[in-house]
């Protein structure tokens, strides 16, 4: 093999924390070539990002301390190389998307701003920047694109700003493309055309493409070759194919297992009482609708799946039902008393038995708290528990069964992975024990098979306790397995509602058609046979 | 925009009026304005002269009401002391705070702000650690040490500068220097701390991964981020020069509002004081309402 | 000399520059005699004692009438003439109900009437009779009988100069006239400014921004080439209040005076030359009691005085506040401080209380507020006028509006004396002085001060007794 | 159950005050400044019992004594005032009402300012209309004028100079409180809170103030120098704190006059308001750092070794 463009090699990473050092990356080697895609995946908390970080000189060291490796970028080492010139390297020839689209936009500038200045930045013209700035954001999938670039973050759903994000990274053409997981927030329609162009843009401009993902349908679909990450060290690497059907590793083989989408359909409880009933609930952003009379009705011990273009209004739903927005019209009865329109201190008393996680986790969480502050807090709020070590060991309990440790508990949320972080929102949103959860994406940036076993957490409190979940998600593997009913959504309307049943096996709604037909499957070669099929069919 | 200042200028103009009717009746309550206008061994006579005059013998209420009505007329009254009309002493001197003001904030805003951002940069180094002891020690100084100081070196040694006084550009610089140092010592510190928060948080990698040079990261990136406290704290430093810098224009010499008030407090000369507080208060009001306006620009979150 | 104009630099800024209010010491500094002139004045340099000015000569005619026989060819600096009509407008308007003239004071319990003989002559009748009346002439600024009855900005005078500008708080600038009646002066132009610290007052003459700082204090006055003492009429003194308890026994009031170490304090907190006080005027004052001696520092004396009063029944450990106003002389709160130790050392139950200008009048000035105890009052009291009178009324007389004592003899001598004229008048004077300090104990007397000025180099001039309430550029020459 | 990383916690973990220290330690000028203030403090607590009697006696004959002359005593090391006094027991006596009426004045004015400035931040907008213009008016009320009616009517004494002083310091806070308010409410974290049926109080006390707390800090600290030479330059005027009670303040504005003579009257009170201020910041801004969770590491040993 010729040299490759850019190398990781016996790359070591440590966070030095007042309870001692954390060995986030191990030895970790990997490289990617010119016009190659690599794929890492691995478990939440691996050290994927951080090894990301580092190759883009974003560690803040201290606390971090790069232990051992070198990072070679044409021969160069990286680590090596002065701050400024490694300055200039960043975003023109090396991009990155980063895993957290909403921390990651500056909050008081438009994003037109923003993408522009990935060219001004390295010296190129402000009115082609521009030009390319509209036309990546068009590609990107961005309604109005016109107005879009003179508005803030904020005014974005989750994918909207994902999709901004990926279009920043693009602006330059970079030689290398580090996307830490960028199709997290993504519906499957809006995935594949992303997906289509970043294949688009490594054929023309030969980009090497490094994909952080948990996601084995978008591997299958684009990666070249594999490597697979476990507690910070590389365990596997190999060509998609062969790690697919051949995976050596245990990890590898769990997480092969766990990929969703393959087990029985449920069917919906008939004869369970109504829990939430939502009746035409509408909201609008100035002129723009984001919610059109929305209705429709949860039963106790439901899970009732929410689907849908990414900005189509699902977190609206979401939280317009839990009056974080205020509705324009409408109603959303819980135990027949309207959330909408009910005094604040009736409110106050029913949100114990509503909780949500949001789709962002790291705005979600107070950083100033500890994990342990941040699970606990709600038993404060409510005065449950009152003894502490009872306390202690629920918290421990709660963060066993996310998958975290009980030392966690003690480490404050930015010293977390993405998928980490999501879990002790998770966890919080448990420690409540409450009536309905709203999870707003809050699986999707877990390793499959650690979404698996919060998957299987979640139905069987479902099972045992009667909880109901309203949940957002775009991964249709994950929402054929848990959901029994399912919406779909599109551009603030709901499109389609039903038994997942019928609407996984019989949709209606051409929107839905598509989106079933979008859906990537982690096996490489059934995706390479769609491929073709879709290459030689009359379009 | 336009109806929300508009809103807001109904709202001052309620603030302006309570204002001022406290500072009528409170004033009111702190002594005899004829005992020390006329001299120690002035007559009963005279001095009832003197309230018969001014109208001072009246029931407070009465005089209240007469006032509100010459105010209603753009009647400010008479100086007590100076027999002119008291807004024009009071304009007179604006006439001079307000571009002392002006001038020294803005110097103070851009030094603060430059300084400050980069000692938070380089948060614990050697930089940071000289910016912030030099300026807290202009901070906390007595002001009038620094006037004197600056008098005899500059003026009486060295000779390069006027004692005081005004006239001369010159004459401008050891006022504006002194009157520079508190706040800026003040506004470095918040800006300091502001930005330590606002260099902390993720968007500042997202500029570092495009590429952004560190001078825009610092000044373009994080700054806006970081100006709300430090715009607020900018508001009232200036606040406190457009009330006058009684220090700095007793010592130099410079006939602004800051030593006519305290005369005015100090001998009770109500339609001065009143007229003074009127043209200070506006000016404040007008600035605050161009600091909410800042923070709406600001920060796209907080428009509503 | 080819630059005779000249800058003074003042600590106080101007409020208003009336020719009627020209006894106010800061408007007097600028105007009296500069701008404004008075019939007669007083001789502060030798001992002529007073002098004619627009008025060439006086007589008394008897029956309280006094005739006085004015200048000619004077002109106002408007050009209009100067005349007898002039003078009569001059006393209307200081007792006029629509200007409130400080000068009217003087004539408190006086009833003026005027007669114009001619125009250059004129009859004042005081009624009751004043003796003094050609005294009080020093006070009073003649303005042409134009001079509305309002409070002016730009004041017509018959000095050798004329007020040219006036730029509020930053300048006052006078100009020689070229037809003033008198000799021409050497001073050309005089500008003023105004500059509170005593500190910056010297560095402007010292830079030559400046070239007078009438006032500066001690602790500037550092060069002896420039800088110059002279007794300022200010004595300054601790009234009692003899109607309240302690005080209202004389051996309480004689052991407050024993107390007092006078002379620790004269070159320490208060300047070299500073002269201890046996009166409230200074000793270039008609009747002043050269054989009354200040009260011995004696400590023991003062708590043997105290411990007998006590055995007579006085509570004397009742609390004594002194009051004490902040800026009013150098160093006044040290030298409060001061007197407060000295008297809490022989007993006195003292304590200090420094408050602002308003509210020290409260307690100056009758009615005097209640208090548990007593207070007294650290004052400072200005006569320059070379006659009793000024003083005597309202700090002894039982009607008197700072007066601490109600004493019938002391009542009946004010009395006399102000009626009286001549040596007789000296000589009541001097018995009133001796009675108060030595009889009634009325208050405790400390110290006539000095005041302090920097004058350039390049001028010839000395300050004066006068120099704080007046400065006439005339007497300023240059080397 | 998925070992996600591991860490190898070091056997004597510190907690809570021990920790603090740890790491005031790590920071020497932090730790100076808290040794300063700490010496400030038990100044103000023993001084005027133990050197009451010595500050307060006069020696006309000995006065302006200059400093590090030993022939008349340690407590003339700094020079003797214009009463002959010794001026660093008088230091050491001021501190008590100096440091009482400087942080009386900041701590209320903070706590008032703070407290309706999250009301105005978090409650609707007439509420908030109304406490900011509330605060316009106390801003643009002259402090001057304030003290002279508050002494005039009171009577200059320590509680009614806090009084004075707290009430023109509270719009900043207030201002600061708010603005930060605005911006903080909109944070997700809060939002989260909301839906785990947080009480308003809680909001603003636990998810709210403390990102606000720094900045207010911040400004409390520069306040303190403020507030001292504002009392120092109303005693002046007559109408501040007055002898026989002494504060630096007070012996900055009595040392005046004599800056040209005796420099170190003023220059000594001068310099410990300096030096308070000095350490306060330097220890608010250690504070800043040891009790954000994202900068703290700052301070924390960093090499607890890697195997
Ligand atoms: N500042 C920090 N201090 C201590 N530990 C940290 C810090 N930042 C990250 N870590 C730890 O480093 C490990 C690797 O984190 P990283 O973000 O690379 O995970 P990841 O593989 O990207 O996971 P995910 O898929 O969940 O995003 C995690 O175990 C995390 O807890
Ligand atoms: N504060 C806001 N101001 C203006 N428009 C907004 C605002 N918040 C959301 N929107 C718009 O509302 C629409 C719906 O947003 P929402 O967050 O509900 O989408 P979503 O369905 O959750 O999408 P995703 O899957 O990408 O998270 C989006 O088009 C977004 O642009
Ligand atoms: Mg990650
Ligand atoms: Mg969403």
């Amino acid at each position: 093999m010729t040299e490759a463009l850019l190398t990781v090699r016996n790359l070591s990473v440590d966070f030095h924390t007042a309870r001692g050092t954390v060995h986030a990356v191990r030895n970790a080697s990997w490289s990617v070539n010119r016009g190659e895609t690599l794929a890492i995946l691995g478990e939440s908390g691996s050290g994927k990002s951080v090894s990301a970080s580092a190759v883009m000189n974003l560690l803040d060291i201290p606390p971090a301390e790069v232990v051992s490796g070198e990072i070679l970028f044409e021969g160069k080492d990286l680590l090596k190389v002065s701050y400024e010139e490694h300055r200039a390297l960043n975003g023109k020839r090396i991009a990155m998307i980063f895993q957290d689209p909403l921390g990651h936009l500056n909050p008081v500038y438009t994003v037109g701003w923003q993408i522009v200045e990935m060219m001004t930045a390295h010296g190129r013209p402000a009115n082609k920047a521009r030009a390319r700035a509209l036309e990546l954001v068009t590609r990107v999938g961005i309604p109005d694109p016109e107005k879009a670039l003179k508005k803030y973050p904020h005014e974005f759903s989750g994918g909207q700003r994902q999709r901004l994000m990926i279009a920043m990274a693009l602006m330059l053409k970079p030689d290398i493309l580090i996307a830490d997981e960028p199709t997290t927030a993504l519906d499957v329609t809006i995935q594949a055309e992303v997906l289509a162009l970043l294949k688009e843009l490594q054929a023309e401009t030969g980009m090497g493409l490094v994909l952080i993902t948990h996601d084995l349908g978008v591997v299958a679909e684009i990666a070249d070759r594999v490597v697979v990450m476990s507690q910070g060290e590389i365990v596997e690497e190999g060509s998609v194919r062969e790690v697919y059907h051949h995976p050596r590793h245990p990890y590898t083989r769990k997480l092969i297992g766990a990929a969703p989408g393959k087990g029985e359909i449920k069917q919906p409880a008939t004869d369970a009482p109504a829990l939430l009933e939502v009746r035409e609930l509408a909201k609008s952003y100035g002129k723009f609708t984001a919610l059109k009379d929305a209705s429709f009705t949860l039963s106790r011990g439901q899970s009732l799946a929410v689907v849908g273009e990414s900005g189509s209004g699902k977190s609206t739903l979401a939280r317009t039902i839990l009056r974080l927005e205020k509705a324009d019209s409408g109603k959303a009865l819980w135990k027949g008393k309207d959330l909408i329109t009910m005094s604040p201190r009736e409110l106050l008393s029913v949100r114990r038995e509503i909780q949500m996680v949001f789709q962002d986790p790291t705005q979600s969480l107070n950083p100033r708290m500890s994990v342990y502050q941040l699970i606990s807090e709600g038993w404060d709020i409510h005065r449950l528990m009152p003894d502490r070590k009872a306390r202690r060991r629920r918290v421990d309990e709660l963060l066993e069964q996310v998958g975290l440790l009980p030392e966690h508990a003690e480490r404050y949320p930015h010293q977390f992975s993405g998928g980490q972080r999501q879990r002790i929102a998770i966890a919080r949103a448990l420690a409540l024990e409450p009536e309905l959860i709203i999870c707003d994406e809050a699986v999707s940036a877990l390793d499959v098979s650690v979404q698996a076993q919060v998957m299987a957490l979640l139905d069987g409190l479902r099972k045992k306790f009667g909880i109901s979940y309203l949940f957002i998600a775009h991964d249709l593997g994950v929402v054929r397995d848990f959901a029994d009913m399912v919406l779909v959504m599109k551009s603030g309307e709901i499109v389609e509602g039903g038994p997942t049943e019928k609407v996984f096996n019989a949709p209606e709604h051409p929107y839905t058609r598509r989106l079933l037909a979008a859906n990537l499957d982690p096996d490489p070669d059934v995706q390479a046979q769609r491929r073709q099929m879709a290459a030689t069919a009359p379009s | 925009m336009i109806g929300l200042i508009g809103q807001r200028a109904i709202a001052s103009l309620a603030s302006l009026v309570v204002l001022m009717v406290m500072v009528f009746f409170l004033s009111r309550l702190t002594g005899d304005p004829a005992a020390l206008f006329l001299p120690i061994d002035a007559t009963e006579e005279m001095k009832q002269q003197f309230r018969t005059l001014h109208g001072l013998d009246r029931p407070v209420l009465e005089q209240f009401v007469m006032y509100v009505w010459d105010v209603l007329r753009l009647d400010f009254g008479e100086s007590l002391r100076r027999a002119r009309p008291a807004i024009d002493v009071v304009l007179e001197a604006y006439a001079w705070t307000l571009p002392l003001a002006l001038i020294t904030m803005a110097l103070v805003v851009v030094a603060a702000i430059v300084l400050g951002a980069i000692a938070a940069f380089n948060v614990g180094g050697i930089i940071d650690r000289g910016i912030s002891v030099v300026s807290l020690i202009g901070a906390s100084a007595p002001d009038f040490w620094i006037a004197i100081v600056a008098i005899v070196l500059f003026a009486i040694n060295l000779g390069w500068l006027p004692t005081s006084g005004v006239g001369t550009p010159w004459h401008w610089i050891m006022p504006v220097a002194v009157l520079f140092i508190r706040p800026f010592g003040l506004i470095v510190q918040v800006v300091r701390g502001s930005m330590l928060s606002a260099l902390a948080a993720p968007y500042v990698k997202t500029a570092r991964a495009k590429g952004v040079k560190n001078r825009p990261i610092i000044f373009v990136h994080t700054l806006r981020n970081a100006m709300l406290p430090v715009i607020t704290v900018i508001g009232d430093q200036a606040a406190a020069l457009l009330n006058g810098a009684v220090i700095v224009e007793t010592i130099f010499g410079f006939p602004g509002i800051g030593k006519l008030m305290i005369d005015s407090i100090l001998q009770r000369d109500f339609n001065v004081v009143m007229a003074a507080i009127l043209v200070t208060a506006v000016a404040i009001f007008i600035m605050n309402i161009l600091i909410d306006i800042a923070y709406s620009i600001l920060d796209p979150r907080i428009r509503q | 000399q080819d630059n005779t104009d000249i800058t003074v630099v003042l600590s106080e800024e101007l409020d208003l520059v009336d020719p009627c209010m020209a006894t106010r010491s800061n408007i007097g500094r600028v105007i009296m005699q500069n701008v404004s002139e008075t019939l007669t004045e007083l001789d502060v340099r030798g001992d002529e004692g007073l002098m004619p000015r627009l008025a060439e000569s006086w007589e008394d005619l008897g029956d309280g009438v006094w005739r006085f026989h004015l200048r000619p060819n004077v002109t106002f600096s408007d050009g209009s003439a100067f005349d007898a009509a002039d003078v009569q407008h001059t006393f209307d308007r200081v007792f006029s109900e629509d200007v409130t003239c400080e000068s009217a004071r003087y004539f408190a319990d006086t009833e003026l009437s005027f007669e114009v003989v001619d125009d250059l002559t004129i009859d004042i009748t005081s009624e009751p009779a004043q003796p003094i009346l050609p005294l009080l002439m020093t006070l009073v600024t003649i303005v042409p009988s134009e001079t509305p009855m309002e409070f002016v900005r730009e004041p017509i005078g018959t000095g050798p100069y004329v007020l040219s500008e006036w730029q509020a708080g930053q300048h006052i600038q006078l100009d020689r006239r070229d037809d003033y009646w008198g000799e021409q002066p050497e001073v050309s132009s005089a500008r003023y400014v105004f500059r509170s610290e005593a500190a910056v007052r010297a560095a402007m003459v010292e830079t030559g921004e400046a070239d007078i700082a009438p006032q500066i204090t001690e602790l500037e006055a550092t060069n002896p080439a420039t800088d110059f003492s002279y007794p300022n009429s200010e004595t300054v003194y601790l009234r009692i209040d003899s109607a309240d308890a302690p005080t209202d026994d004389i051996r309480v009031r004689q052991a407050l005076n024993h107390a007092i170490d006078r002379e620790a304090f004269i070159g320490t907190l208060l300047s070299e030359g500073t002269e201890l006080a046996v009166t409230i005027v200074p000793p270039t004052t008609l009747g002043w009691n050269g054989g009354l001696e200040p009260p011995a520092y004696d400590p023991d004396l003062a708590r043997q005085l105290l411990e007998k009063a006590a055995a007579d029944g006085v509570d004397v450990n009742l609390p004594i506040e002194i009051i004490a106003r902040t800026g009013n002389f150098p160093n006044v709160t040290e030298v409060a401080e001061a007197l407060t130790q000295m008297l809490s050392e022989v007993g006195f139950n003292a304590s200090l209380r420094m408050v602002e200008v308003a509210e020290h009048e409260q307690y100056y000035s009758k009615p005097y507020p209640e208090s548990e105890g007593t207070r007294l009052i650290l004052a400072q009291h200005d006569n320059s006028r070379g006659d009793p009178v000024f003083s005597m009324f309202f700090k002894y007389h039982s009607e008197g509006t700072q007066s601490g004592i109600s004493d019938p003899h002391v009542d009946d001598l004010i009395e006399r004396a102000t009626a009286a004229t001549g040596d007789e008048r000296a000589a009541l004077w001097s018995e009133l002085f001796a009675y108060i300090h030595e009889e009634v104990v009325a208050d405790v007397l400390l110290f006539h001060m000095v005041g302090h000025s920097r004058v350039s180099e390049r001028l010839d001039f000395r300050p004066t007794i006068a120099t704080n309430s007046q400065l006439q550029l005339s007497e300023i020459g240059f080397k | 159950m998925t070992d996600i990383s591991q860490t190898n916690a070091s056997p004597a973990e510190l907690r809570g005050a021990p920790a603090l220290l740890a790491m005031l330690w790590r920071d020497k000028f932090a730790f100076v400044s808290a040794v300063v203030l700490l010496i400030i403090i038990i100044c103000a607590l023993i001084g005027p019992v133990f050197l009451g009697d010595l500050a307060a006696s006069q020696n006309l004959r000995g006065r302006n004594s200059p400093p590090f002359d030993l022939s008349r005593g340690w407590a003339f090391v700094l020079g003797g005032d214009s009463l002959g006094r010794p001026v660093l027991a008088r230091l050491i006596v001021a501190a008590q009402s100096t440091m009482m009426v400087a942080a009386g004045a900041v701590f209320s004015a903070m706590t008032v300012g703070a407290l309706f400035g999250l009301v105005a931040g978090y409650m609707g907008k007439n509420v908030s209309q109304l406490v900011m213009r509330l605060a316009d008016v106390i801003m643009s009320f002259p402090s001057l004028l304030l003290a002279v009616v508050v002494l005039y009517l009171l009577g200059p004494s320590v509680p009614n100079m806090i009084l004075v002083l707290a009430i023109t310091r509270i719009p900043i806070y207030l201002r600061t409180t708010r603005a930060e308010v605005l911006e903080v409410r909109e944070r997700m974290f809060v939002q989260a809170a909301v839906v785990m049926g947080a009480s308003h109080w809680r909001i603003i006390f636990r998810h709210i103030l403390p990102i606000i707390a720094p900045t207010l800090v911040t400004i409390a600290t520069l306040d303190f120098a403020f507030v001292m030479l504002a009392e120092s330059s109303l005693s002046f005027l007559g109408i501040g704190i007055q002898p026989p009670n002494i504060t630096w303040g007070l012996m900055v504005s009595q040392g005046r006059p004599y800056l040209n003579t005796a420099w170190w009257l003023a220059f000594w009170p001068g310099l410990m308001i300096v030096i308070t201020a000095l350490s306060l910041n330097l220890l608010s801004n250690w504070m800043r750092v040891a009790l954000d969770p994202a900068q703290r590491w700052r301070l924390e040993s960093r090499k607890t070794g890697h195997d």
